[in-house]
């Protein structure tokens, strides 16, 4: 099971640190309601990354016997070399406009994963998926209300909107490139086709941008590497910041 | 009733407990005393975001992350009930956030304390909102309607985030010999500034009377402390940690715990701006407001033009 | 022993957590001599932490049989409740102003500190003072020149200086007011006597100020606790991330 | 001597083995191409800080982090040598700034591969510091008087780098499992990326020719790139890691190790900006600069006000 297994921790990986990352806002939002809409993203992206390291535990724990793992040891005793989050899950905040377009793309992605995931042949996926699918429905219509709201606001939102596209296009590329453990789940029918994924992908987000006054880059060099543990140099200080207590306090209940 | 003052009709209705609600006439005195009040109430729920913000991305489990970035989101929803509460007064939230930034409004002294273990979000948990609770219950009873309505909402959460900060402290009390002494060592640190949260005693708190004629206060600040003490005093005992005070015991000819006696110096010291994290709060929600500035103009820019555009479109047709 | 421990953690923890912050620079400074001047500073602090620790885990595994303690459990295996470093040590880097106003705070301290301690009865802190007080007495010449420039020259650099200071005064009031171990520390001849230092430290920055066009701020409210164990929000962060890979990986020798 | 052209002077003394010195007549070209290659170096020393500086803050042990900071510390020392020496050519250190930051200039690819755990620490000591002496040894006795000079002080320190690299991965070998695991990892994604070092093949190589003949090179890319596959093949030996080719093997033939065909296309993607760290490495180059703009104007002003008080004194003396 253990590319199911790697499987499993890319999608709850990625959902932990995109959901870290809007957590960070909590309290320092640019509007009050939407304080509480991207921290309402980040506890539906804790709680989705929740129920898939419970399920990836169960299995180890069956098929190792003797093993404990738990939904906090996958989270917090693990170092970022194996962590298989999307690169782009990592960036950085920066502005408004950043995070709303890390959570443009990402969603945009999920959806798609998940409603492939919600027919998977694997009945805990299909579960997992099709609970997921309804909040990412409601982050995709949100993040996509923002870009379009800051496409087409003021010069300097179209420009910072601008800036964000261009620091976070070369980390889309790797959503759509299976590794080593997707395709044999593909071949296996319990991962998404993520290859069929990337039309769909991209006739969203250029509906979106046409909407935002904005051009979808052409090709370009992507950065790949997230998915078998080769980060960026930022998911390190985040798994420092995260883990400190598991780590200073081995073997503890919280 | 022909021959009754405004005055009269409205304290009748007081009186009688019948809900103000902002179309009716009230006292100028009243309304500035709801505003005064409302919004601070309002900044502190705000505020209050930041201490326990400073530990979701450390929460040491997954769920207690999600239990925390629950919390402090609800406390910002508690900020917009409370805040669209004042605006049927005749403010606006940005009038009131001015104030806020510029340091004119107040809000609660408690949170220019720092976080600074995992403990503390457990203490914050029962202790300050513990007060927070025995302080809003009775508001759920104001005479002013949207304020009242209000504090319903925001007291059926908050005595849901006491009880979860009890459990933190429980836990840690059944933990190792490092998590005991965080939970007491927070404890220590938040129980006299939480003592202070009922605000200076009836002796030096010359507006409650008033307040409790237009029944926005049902009890005295010296009142509610006592409740909260003789609560705590039981509840610690569970958890087998103590409050850090020596004078702290059962009084049987007065039915209440004695406690020791508060030290108003450093109540007034906070008050003046001089707490541990005045500063640091302030500046984290100025720094909020002013690198926000540019995504609101976004957003206002965004709905005129499309307001513009429909309109031009109903024209064209 | 255990004040004297306590007293040594004081000034061990005060120097690792500066020269901490000024590593911080490192490859960042505004200009490069100046990017090797902050590092060699950094440098130094870790030095006199280095030799302070090592001496405390002398004492520490002296008294208490079987321990084992090292200059590198004292640093890494410490959470914040139990650092003594001053409060002034953790404030974050800021600008230039802020960095070299509290460099300089710190070293005017450090210099009257060293100062008794280099006559004091302690013959090993007699030792380190001696050490650390040349390296200190540059630090001050280099930091007080930087007040100077700031203070005295743009508008801009000025106003900096001054808000600065305004974020960094309520941080100094602690550094002369005694705690238990001190207290005992100077009772018994192994510390310093820092209530009489406060004259001294404050000619000299009142001297640097005249010249730096800027004003001593009246007496004010000031923070303490970091002597204790009580800091600032900022310090559990730093700690997270310093000692990150020796609480992920216990027990092993880099 | 009288019928000598200045270019045959030059190029006689260069023959000799006659330093040229900044007053020298020069070939133009030769000195544009020294202010390239000089300036390219100190960039590489200036952005090579940022990928070991990253880890400086989480350094495992108080003597790493004092070693690296050292270590980083010392690359700043070598780019202000070559800028130094650059500056001799009738070029400015903000000239060459300009040229960085615009992306005009290069600096060396190697980084823009991110260290992602505390062993690349290790392997940049050890394989590119190796990589780096390699290349620069041999121009401690190039043509060019001021950077030769400049190099004999920057190879003494870098073999020292390159010791306490090396060291870095002997611990990480004699430890846990965890700790040699983290070890052949930055070992593999180090490895291909140091070989690329030292630029293309000779065949596609064209200016070698003329910069040996100016002797500001002495051995071609594959000369140099062949003795450091030789050598570190027998130093991972010792490290009892493995080298990711699997075509890597001695060849008695040739008495060299033979080794696996290099991946070009990587090697010019990164160069045209696709590096993991591109963005990231000049972004916080800019942002240093951009950052520092008014210290350094403040510095200039006071230098200013100092010069005129003093000019005023002695007026008035």
């Amino acid at each position: 099971h253990r590319p199911l297994v790697q499987y499993i921790l890319h999608l709850a990986d990625t959902a932990l640190i995109l959901g870290h990352r809007n957590s960070e806002w909590c309290g320092h939002g640019p509007v009050l309601e939407q304080d509480i809409a991207i921290s309402n993203i980040a506890l539906d992206m804790v709680g989705q990354a929740r129920m898939l390291y419970q399920y990836a535990a169960e299995i180890v724990n069956t098929t190792n016997v003797g093993t404990a793992a738990t939904e906090d040891t996958l989270a917090y005793l693990r170092d970022a070399t194996a962590f298989k989050n999307l690169l782009l899950a990592e960036q950085q905040n920066g502005d408004w406009a950043v995070t709303i377009l890390r959570q443009f793309f990402c969603s945009t992605w999920q959806y798609y994963v998940y409603t492939q995931l919600a027919e998977c042949k694997d009945a805990r996926l299909t579960e997992i998926a099709a609970k997921a699918l309804k909040e990412v429905t409601y982050h995709i219509k949100w993040s996509a209300e923002w870009v379009i709201r800051l496409g087409d606001g003021t010069e300097e939102s179209h420009q910072r909107l601008v800036q964000a596209l261009e620091l976070l296009w070369p980390f889309t590329g790797e959503m759509f490139i299976p590794v080593a453990y997707e395709k044999e789940g593909i071949a296996e029918g319990w991962a998404a086709h993520i290859q069929s994924l990337q039309q769909p992908w991209l006739q969203k987000i250029t509906e979106i941008f046409q909407e935002a006054c904005i051009t979808v880059p052409e090709r370009q060099w992507q950065q790949t590497g997230g998915k078998t543990g080769i980060h960026t140099e930022l998911l390190g200080f985040l798994l420092a910041e995260m883990q400190f207590l598991q780590r200073a306090y081995p073997d503890s209940e919280w | 009733m022909a021959n009754l003052t405004n005055e009269e009709v409205f304290q009748d209705k007081v009186d009688q407990e019948i809900r103000i609600e902002p179309k009716d006439w009230m006292p100028e005195a009243y309304r500035q005393t709801l505003i005064r009040q409302i919004s601070q109430h309002a900044h502190s729920e705000i505020i209050g975001m930041l201490p326990e913000g400073n530990w979701i991305t450390r929460a040491p489990s997954l769920k207690r992350k999600a239990i925390l970035l629950a919390k402090v989101q609800d406390e910002a929803g508690h900020g917009l009930y409370l805040y669209s509460a004042a605006e049927t007064l005749g403010i606006t939230r940005d009038q009131m956030y001015e104030q806020l930034h510029s340091g004119q409004a107040k809000y609660s002294s408690i949170f220019n304390y720092p976080t600074l273990t995992w403990a503390d979000v457990g203490a914050i948990g029962w202790l300050v909102d513990g007060a927070a609770i025995m302080n809003q219950v009775p508001l759920c009873r104001n005479s002013y309607g949207p304020y009242a309505r209000a504090m319903v909402r925001v007291c059926k959460e908050e005595s849901f985030h006491q009880r979860q900060g009890f459990e933190i402290l429980l836990t840690l009390s059944r933990g190792t010999e490092a998590q005991r002494n965080m939970a007491q060592d927070a404890i220590n640190r938040w129980w006299w500034p939480s003592i202070m949260m009922f605000g200076p005693g009836d002796e030096a708190s010359p507006h409650t009377a008033q307040s409790m004629r237009w029944k926005i206060k049902r009890f005295t600040n010296d009142e509610l402390r006592q409740k909260f003490v003789d609560i705590c005093a039981e509840q610690v005992k569970i958890l087998g940690f103590t409050l850090p005070d020596e004078e702290l015991k059962w009084n049987d000819a007065s039915g209440h715990y004695d406690f020791g006696a508060i030290d108003w110096t450093e109540f007034n010291n906070v008050i003046r701006g001089n707490g541990p994290c005045n500063k640091q709060r302030l500046d984290a929600r100025r720094k909020a407001w002013n690198d926000g500035a540019w995504v609101r103009e976004a957003a206002m820019a965004h709905t005129e033009k499309r307001k513009n555009r429909m309109a031009a479109a109903e024209a064209a047709a």
